[in-house]
């Protein structure tokens, strides 16, 4: 029981943490909400849905998926956001336009059902660990969400890319005039967040599942996260995921009634103790 | 009037007087009265009015809406159904205008005004708040010549019962306005006198040649 | 003498537009007035929430908050202890503005992206209370069975009551607008450490802002309870928080008649495109697109100019009412004048 | 050569330069003075981009550079070394170094740990940490490795310890003898003059004076009218 609840936890953790580390990027970086980031999951997890479908293969199910959403991103960021840099009202007209426009798309085409995305062959049974039946596939999300995880890690803090974004999250003018192509790295970041969090929506398919109203619920879980970790932070987003993650588990293991309000209640205690989240990256003030 | 090269505090010194930061320790006695830990609209209820280094306008509202915000700030109840636009307020609002010559610009945007009508409005903002004593942060930054002018006849002109704190780069116009003055170094008061004393003081010229300088002696 | 007889007529004709525009849905068909009223409601609500997002520049995304709360409240006592409507009307405005007052202490201490998430975080914990508390709130079932005040049961009778309740809101919220306060708010919005510098109170300005705006928006609630007869959860969801948010950016925020126009846009989108097709949220997504890409600042900003040359030439025919500058020094005075240079951020 | 023609910047609504005119000559140090809120910094922050000039042209070996964007001046070879010792903060010394570090470059990693050894005990260490000299020398260490042709310089002597003041007249020195264009805005007129060849002096957004660096620092009335104190009163306007 209480390994399954760890386990439950953990996993979830990761597959949130899938979902922010996007998020969070973009907000430190580009000073943008993109509320349209839950529909990159819900996109993402329908994608992957189909192709489970006609191949069986639940890798390439993954990749079409993150292939799907990064398309998806570069085509909003290109097109659209680029030229409404730093204004907020039209931001949220864009980002929640499109939030519309993906979420219909998808009901036309997916239809209201709820699915749950098959998982690997193999994968779909329990293994008995210490006297609990552990599902094997949430393993494997804590062995992907950890790899990820820490491969973000080691792109944002150790590598000299990395090195630049956080750079131009701390100073964009400095970083222009060292010979960071801040524009660039921008166009770089917001697609790859949202190929993360498309492949976040065919990883959570066998788990979460995938369903008409999933783009909002993921988005505000993921806002939460971005909040409570302190934006623009990669530690931030790792933190927030794990937090958002056990309290998710384990309040809705002790406390059923109020399940669904007590993440917001944990945010707003974060907000009101530590206003710039529990790693705050530098350079951001309360924008 | 305070005058000292950068970072030498003196905006510091402004931000703890109009009680903007905390000092670290001492206090603050503003006519009398110990106002180290009151909040900036009570010192500014008190009679001190003051102006920013940085213009802090109302940059979407018009200016004789400015001027109205600047006369409504001091009153002891917020007004609810009292219309900004009437002729009370609106009328002395304009009348205050038109003592310091801009009238003609009442209706525009701040936004859209031009930089040195700006920072006239900046210390019209602060004389319409009635205040005892009045800081102003270098009225003249970032102004041309003319305009350095228009400011320096504006502070002239204001009733000698106000006491002036200023703080300003623009020693021409220090030595202009100023009936007593501070030059300050990192933190420290280096001299105080009469501007004419401090003119021919030698420490005052090498802080703002820089020490060493090859013509000093 | 005459200038005064001209602000009367300019009043009059002001009054006879709006009642004209108000009463025009009762010749239609009991749909079309209901969902006349629903407009008129969703319009109370997002003009409460512009005192938030558009006078004071704080973007709240939990407005549902107030709506729901004020909602619950009546739904409740009309529903268990069916006291009179006066009495469901007065404690859903006065649990709203409680509402307001506590939640606003809170949430007035930080601003921006913060702000928006504390507002979303306390109108999620409603809605979660509101789910899953079935003893009070009768769960994910709602409150059913909730009467209409008394003498306007039938359609019409109670799309009057409806209109006059919004007209009751306008006036009192176009007060603000003009008032010495509201002047101070939109002064805090541009330059808050000014306005302590010019002595206000700004912390006690802003917070009294919040619960005027909560209170509104209570009204909405209980008259969004009567309408509908019943009241379930998702009056305190985060879709009706955004909806709201919406309405009153793609309107126009910081004007009067901007969360008017979109509570009207949203609401006739929804409801009749989803009568034509299904694709009803691609509409509306279509829509807050190209409204960006057309005009950043909001519907109203960019219409109103054209509207009022129209106003004008009629103001003209019914004997020089609405000349010039008359009409633009006394007219609509906040959110005409601020029409013609919207502010940016 | 570097030409600045009749540049108009403007801050928000505030006319900071008005129809700026300057040269720099090629692997010349010019020294920029005068008051604060003449406009020096402004001009620095024009030249590098982070501000465009409304009016007006920059151009760089005849190339006209007024509206590129920051990066692409910075890779053509202008560095800055801004005011307030400006380091990324969260950022190691050594990632302060390796983001800015341009593969052609004389200096290397290793030849600037090797000039501020201070710098390599430190390298792992976040940039928030270090004192400020040592941010100073960051500073200075990551326009190096850039490989710059033109240096602008912002107040670098401003607060620092006579050690660190002296540490970078070497750094300034060795870069004019390796021949590299440098703009220097500096308050501290003694360090200024002994590194400059010309003098540029700005008052109100405009250069009052230009002239060779020997000449103004032999006379002392230059020094006074232009940016000391005056003796002969209000003279604005006139």
């Amino acid at each position: 029981m209480v390994l399954e609840q760890l386990v439950n936890a953990v996993s979830y953790s990761m597959l949130l943490f899938l979902l922010a580390v996007g998020l969070s990027v973009t907000l430190g970086l580009l000073r943008v909400v993109n509320l349209t980031h839950g529909s990159y999951y819900l996109l993402g997890g329908y994608v992957g849905l189909s192709v489970v479908r006609w191949t069986h293969n639940f890798l390439l199910a993954t990749g079409a998926g993150a292939a799907t959403t990064a398309a998806l991103a570069a085509l909003m960021f290109w097109g659209l956001l680029r030229r409404f840099l730093g204004q907020e009202s039209a931001q949220v007209l864009i980002t929640f336009g499109s939030l519309f426009i993906v979420a219909d798309g998808c009901l036309a085409i997916w239809g209201g059902q709820t699915y749950t995305i098959p998982p690997p062959p193999g994968l779909s049974s329990s293994l008995l660990l210490a006297g609990a039946h552990i599902p094997t596939y949430l393993l494997l999300l804590i062995a992907v969400g950890a790899t990820g995880a820490a491969a973000v890690y080691w792109v944002f803090e150790r590598t000299r890319v990395g090195a630049m974004v956080r750079a131009a999250v701390d100073d964009r003018e400095l970083a222009e005039a060292c010979g960071v192509d801040v524009r660039a790295l921008s166009f770089g970041v917001f697609t790859l967040g949202g190929a993360i969090a498309g492949l976040a929506g065919v990883l959570g398919g066998p788990v979460i599942g995938v369903y008409p109203g999933a783009d909002l619920a993921v988005l505000l879980l993921a806002l939460v996260i971005v909040v409570v970790g302190g934006a623009g932070s990669m530690l931030g987003a790792l933190l927030g995921s794990l937090v958002i993650g056990f309290v998710t588990t384990y309040g809705s293991l002790y406390f059923p009634e109020i399940a669904s309000g007590i993440v917001y209640l944990a945010m707003v205690l974060v907000i009101l103790f530590r206003p710039q989240g529990l790693v705050p990256a530098r350079g951001l003030d309360q924008t | 009037m305070l005058v000292g090269p950068n970072g030498a505090g003196k905006s510091t010194l402004f931000q703890i007087v109009s009680g903007y930061l905390p000092p670290d320790r001492g206090s603050v006695v503003l006519f009398g009265a110990d106002v180290t830990r009151a909040a900036p609209y009570v010192r500014s209820r008190m009679g001190l009015g003051r102006t920013f280094q940085i213009n802090a306008l109302f940059a979407n509202l018009t200016v004789q809406e400015n001027v109205c915000l600047a006369m409504l700030g001091c009153r002891r109840s917020l007004g609810i159904w009292g219309q900004a636009v009437d002729r009370n307020i609106a009328g002395v609002a304009r009348g205050q205008l038109e003592a310091w010559e801009m009238l003609e610009w009442s209706d525009v945007p701040v936004r859209q005004l031009a930089y040195g009508l700006q920072r006239q409005l900046e210390i019209l903002l602060a004389i319409c708040q009635k205040p005892r004593l009045l800081l102003l942060d270098e009225p003249t930054a970032g102004l041309s010549p003319r305009e350095t002018e228009n400011i320096v006849r504006l502070i002239q002109r204001l009733p000698r019962d106000i006491t002036l704190l200023v703080v300003e780069h623009d020693m021409d116009v220090a030595f202009e306005i100023a009936d007593h003055m501070s030059v300050l170094h990192l933190g420290q008061v280096v001299a105080t006198g009469h501007p004419q004393d401090l003119q021919a003081n030698s420490d005052v010229q090498a802080i703002y040649l820089g020490t060493g300088a090859p013509g000093r002696q | 003498m005459r200038g005064q007889r001209a602000g009367l007529m300019a009043w009059g004709f002001r009054v006879m537009v709006v009642g004209m525009v108000l009463a025009a849905p009762l010749g239609l068909p009991p749909f079309y007035v209901n969902l006349s009223g629903q407009v008129l409601i969703y319009a109370i609500l997002a003009l409460s929430l512009d005192l938030l997002a558009g006078v004071l520049g704080l973007w709240s995304l939990g407005h549902a908050a107030a709506f729901g709360v004020a909602a619950y409240t009546a739904a409740f006592l009309a529903e268990r202890l069916g006291v009179s409507w006066g009495i469901q009307l007065i404690s859903g405005l006065g649990v709203a503005a409680a509402l307001g007052c506590v939640g606003g202490l809170v949430v007035m201490r930080v601003r921006g992206l913060y702000f928006m998430m504390l507002t979303l975080g306390i109108a999620q914990v409603l809605w979660a209370l509101a789910e899953n508390w079935t003893g009070l709130t009768g769960g994910a079932d709602g409150i059913p069975g909730i009467g209409r005040p008394s003498p306007f049961i039938t359609t019409n009778s109670f799309y009057v009551f409806l209109a006059a309740c919004f007209a009751l809101n306008l006036l009192v919220l176009w007060a603000i607008h003009r008032s010495n306060y509201g002047l101070i708010l939109r002064g805090i919005r541009d330059n808050a450490l000014r306005m302590e510098a010019l002595g206000v109170a700004t912390f006690r300005a802003r917070l009294g802002a919040y619960v005027l705006a909560s209170t509104i928006g209570g009204f909405a609630g209980v008259l969004f309870a009567w309408q509908q007869g019943l009241v379930s959860p998702g009056v305190l969801s985060v879709d009706t928080s955004a909806e709201t948010l919406l309405m009153v950016i793609l309107g126009g925020a910081g004007t009067l008649g901007g969360p008017i126009l979109g509570a009207v846009i949203v609401v006739l989108l929804e409801t009749l495109v989803s009568t034509i097709t299904a694709r009803w949220m691609t509409a509306l997504g279509v829509c807050y697109i190209l409204t960006v890409l057309g005009a950043p600042q909001g519907l109203y900003p960019v219409l109103m100019p054209k509207v009022a040359r129209v106003f004008a030439t009629w103001g003209r025919w019914f004997g020089g009412i609405g000349d010039g500058k008359r009409a633009r020094v006394e007219g609509d005075s906040p959110s005409l004048r601020r029409a013609t240079h919207p502010e940016g951020h | 050569m570097l030409e600045l023609e009749g540049i108009d910047v403007f801050y928000g609504p505030s006319h900071v330069l008005h129809a700026l005119t300057a040269h720099v000559e090629e692997g010349e140090v010019l020294a920029l003075l005068g008051r604060s809120g003449a406009g020096k910094t402004t001009t620095l922050k024009t030249v590098m981009g982070w501000l465009r000039p409304r009016a007006g042209r920059i151009r760089w070996r005849g190339q006209d550079i007024s509206h590129w964007e920051s990066v692409r001046i910075a890779r053509l070879g202008f560095a800055m070394v801004a005011q307030g010792r400006r380091v990324f903060p969260s950022l190691s010394v050594a990632e302060n170094l390796g983001i800015a570090l341009n593969p052609t470059s004389p200096w290397s990693l290793e030849d600037v740990y090797q000039l501020f050894p201070r710098l390599e005990e430190r390298r792992y260490q976040a940039a928030n940490t270090l004192s400020g000299g040592e941010q100073q020398m960051l500073s200075l260490g990551r326009a190096l490795v850039r490989g710059p042709r033109v240096l602008l310089l912002d107040e670098p002597t401003e607060g620092m310890a006579p050690a660190i003041v002296q540490l970078t007249h070497q750094v300034v020195e060795m870069l004019r003898e390796a021949g590299i264009t440098v703009v220097l805005v500096e308050q501290n007129l003694a360090f200024a003059l002994s590194l400059a060849a010309r003098v540029a002096v700005m008052n109100k957004g405009q250069v009052v004076y230009e002239g060779r660096a020997q000449e103004f620092a032999a006379h002392r009335e230059l020094q006074v009218q232009y940016l000391g104190v005056s003796t002969t009163g209000l003279r604005v306007g006139s």
